[in-house]
């Protein structure tokens, strides 16, 4: 009986978490699960079910969801329509407002030695990954920028400390990676 | 795997040597976002560690692409010329003897300099992170047919503030697409804005103080300060040609200070308190509640740039 | 290495029916797998993995897809609630009117460089967002338009002060028929 029910929640989180295409909440999985339930367990159960699969468990800007296994990425992509990536200064922007939010357009643009043009802004408020974060009491009372949940979803970070911290960044060796090869 | 003899460094890309450095770089300055991409470039190919880089030879390389770039093109943009202008000034006062004070401000600049360069480092190699990510909906994919459980129970509006900015500027981008053109208005402060403004002003002044004071508050993009900077300046300077202001600058870069004449040009004693200007209605500020002297001449290094 | 490889493909089918906006077809996946997969083993091996989840794999309108099971669905649509998205014209016509407030339905269309519909005016009413603010005592009286303190608190702002600065928004703002307040 006790295996039945426990059985009976892991279908469940599995099933909400499966209909959904953002990260669900754990707040939202114990309301549907009965009183009492563990849920730990439960999503430990569920992540251990899903391990070496196709699609995968992940937990990202503090919620659960399913998305494909990393490594398909090269096959899937032969099949699926994907957006283009940002250009590099986009993800410098984002990777700014990321690290020093809540930000202003200003501070960003003095971080870069360069003016933010209209293109890259509107890229980034595109995505939904930055949005305003009021304004800060200063004069002329400039707009504070910040990164969403969505940015979190976006790299599959469950949290903003998931960034590496930044004199963790220098030590690599000087030369720069290329970025990884986009086959589309 | 050969065995790579002897060199455990890995050799960098870009030679040790500035010379073809410099000339490879000044034809192509366009595909750098501004002085401090270029100079960020320049330090990676001079060591290894951005925390030891050699500023004064940074600043000969910067200057060797500039004066090259000079050579070849003549509309070189201005950020450019500033930053040269800068690190001139810069290499100057790092080759005083050390102990001077000149020369300690110059120690400071430069390692607020370094800094900024490792910062920006710092933020290419967190961009650089982020690219590498598996990103969803590029590498890793949500479920394409999300099933909602149908019984929509109208429970409030979903919209954030993100998606409110994009609506507004979807809309008002459409709207122009709508209208016949019409030339922007310039918002640029011009020297007769600038005049007015410092005529009112100068007034409401007892003693020396900074002209970037003057600046009117509003501006805020980089483009409309470098405006009002010169505008500001120009109008200075006309004034001091008439004698109603006098200007002075302690040293190279630093900052500007003004002052009303205490006598005018009329040889009559024009009191801060009782005078304001002849053709403004001279709001009769007090002097005492500006609360601009306390702010006046400042070691603030931004003035240099 | 045969197995491994049959591995790979069930895990590839389950990632692109998981990742596809709509049912996969046999075809589709057959292009997908390498050269010579069985697919019907592949399908059978996916759906064997599927049976007893919270989730299950379907055949329908031509083609594969994933479902919640139907014996779970009862207790999921208890928990799910969810929020109405505004048209795309009508959030459009809620930022002009907080931007310009107080301001006629003809200018808002002369911002958007469209009309504006009585059903997106209604729904927007609806929301409690907008409320009518006087008339402009201009020939015709038209009615003046703002928003309501419902409006702030549902973007999470103290003050209309408090929204984004529109030059923090636009490099170079495109000239906007001005404030009506000054003008007129």
């Amino acid at each position: 009986m006790a295996d039945d029910d426990f059985a009976t929640q892991v279908r469940l989180a599995e099933a909400l978490i499966f209909a959904s295409d953002t990260p669900i909440p754990p707040r939202a999985l114990t309301q549907a699960l009965p009183d009492g339930a563990d849920l730990d367990a439960v999503m430990a159960a569920l992540q251990n079910i899903y391990t070496d699969r196709g699609v995968i468990l992940v937990q990202a800007a503090g919620g659960w969801q399913f998305q494909t296994a990393a490594d398909l990425a090269p096959q899937l992509k032969r099949v699926i329509k994907i957006p283009r990536r940002l250009p590099r200064v986009a993800m410098e922007t984002l990777a700014i407002i990321a690290y020093h939010q809540p930000v202003t357009r200003a501070e960003v643009e003095e971080i870069r030695g360069a003016t933010l043009s209209q293109t890259t802004l509107d890229a980034l408020l595109d995505t939904d990954m930055i949005t305003p974060k009021g304004r800060r009491e200063t004069p002329g009372r400039p707009t504070l920028w910040g990164t969403t949940p969505d940015f979190l979803t976006h790299f599959g970070l469950n949290d903003l400390r998931d960034l590496p911290r930044r004199e963790d960044l220098l030590v690599e060796p000087p030369t720069i990676p290329a970025a990884p090869a986009d086959e589309t | 795997m050969a065995e790579a003899p002897a060199s455990a460094h890995p050799a960098p890309q870009v030679p040790a040597n500035d010379t073809p450095l410099a000339e490879g770089l000044l034809l192509r300055l366009d595909g750098f976002e501004g002085p401090l991409d270029l100079l960020l470039d320049l330090a990676r190919g001079q060591k290894v560690d951005l925390a030891r880089i050699s500023i004064l030879d940074l600043v000969d390389q910067y200057l060797a692409v500039i004066e090259g770039a000079k050579r070849v093109r003549l509309e070189l943009a201005a950020d450019w010329l500033v930053m040269a202008a800068w690190l001139a000034w810069l290499k100057s006062r790092l080759l005083l003897p050390k102990g001077l004070e000149a020369a300690d401000e110059a120690e400071i600049a430069a390692e607020i300099l370094a800094a900024r360069l490792r910062d920006l480092q710092t933020m290419r190699a967190a961009a650089l992170w982020l690219t590498a990510r598996p990103q969803r909906g590029i590498d890793v994919f949500p479920r394409g047919a999300p099933e909602t459980f149908a019984e929509t129970e109208t429970f409030g509006i979903s919209a954030d503030l993100g998606s409110l900015m994009r609506a507004y500027m979807a809309a008002l981008r459409r709207g122009t697409r709508h209208r016949t053109y019409r030339p922007a208005r310039t918002t640029l402060w011009t020297v007769k804005d600038a005049l007015a403004r410092l005529a009112v002003l100068v007034g409401t002044l007892p003693d020396w103080s900074d002209f970037i004071h003057f600046l009117p508050d509003w501006v805020v993009n980089p483009l409309e300060r470098r405006a009002a900077v010169a505008s500001t300046l120009i109008a200075g300077l006309e004034m001091a040609k008439s004698g109603t202001v006098r200007l002075r600058q302690d040293d190279a870069f630093g900052p500007i200070l003004l002052r009303r004449l205490a006598f005018g040009p009329d040889g009559l004693d024009n009191d801060p308190q009782d005078t304001g200007t002849q053709d403004t209605g001279a709001q009769d500020t007090g002097a005492q509640d500006t609360g601009a002297q306390d702010t006046g001449p400042n070691q603030d290094d931004t003035h240099g740039r």
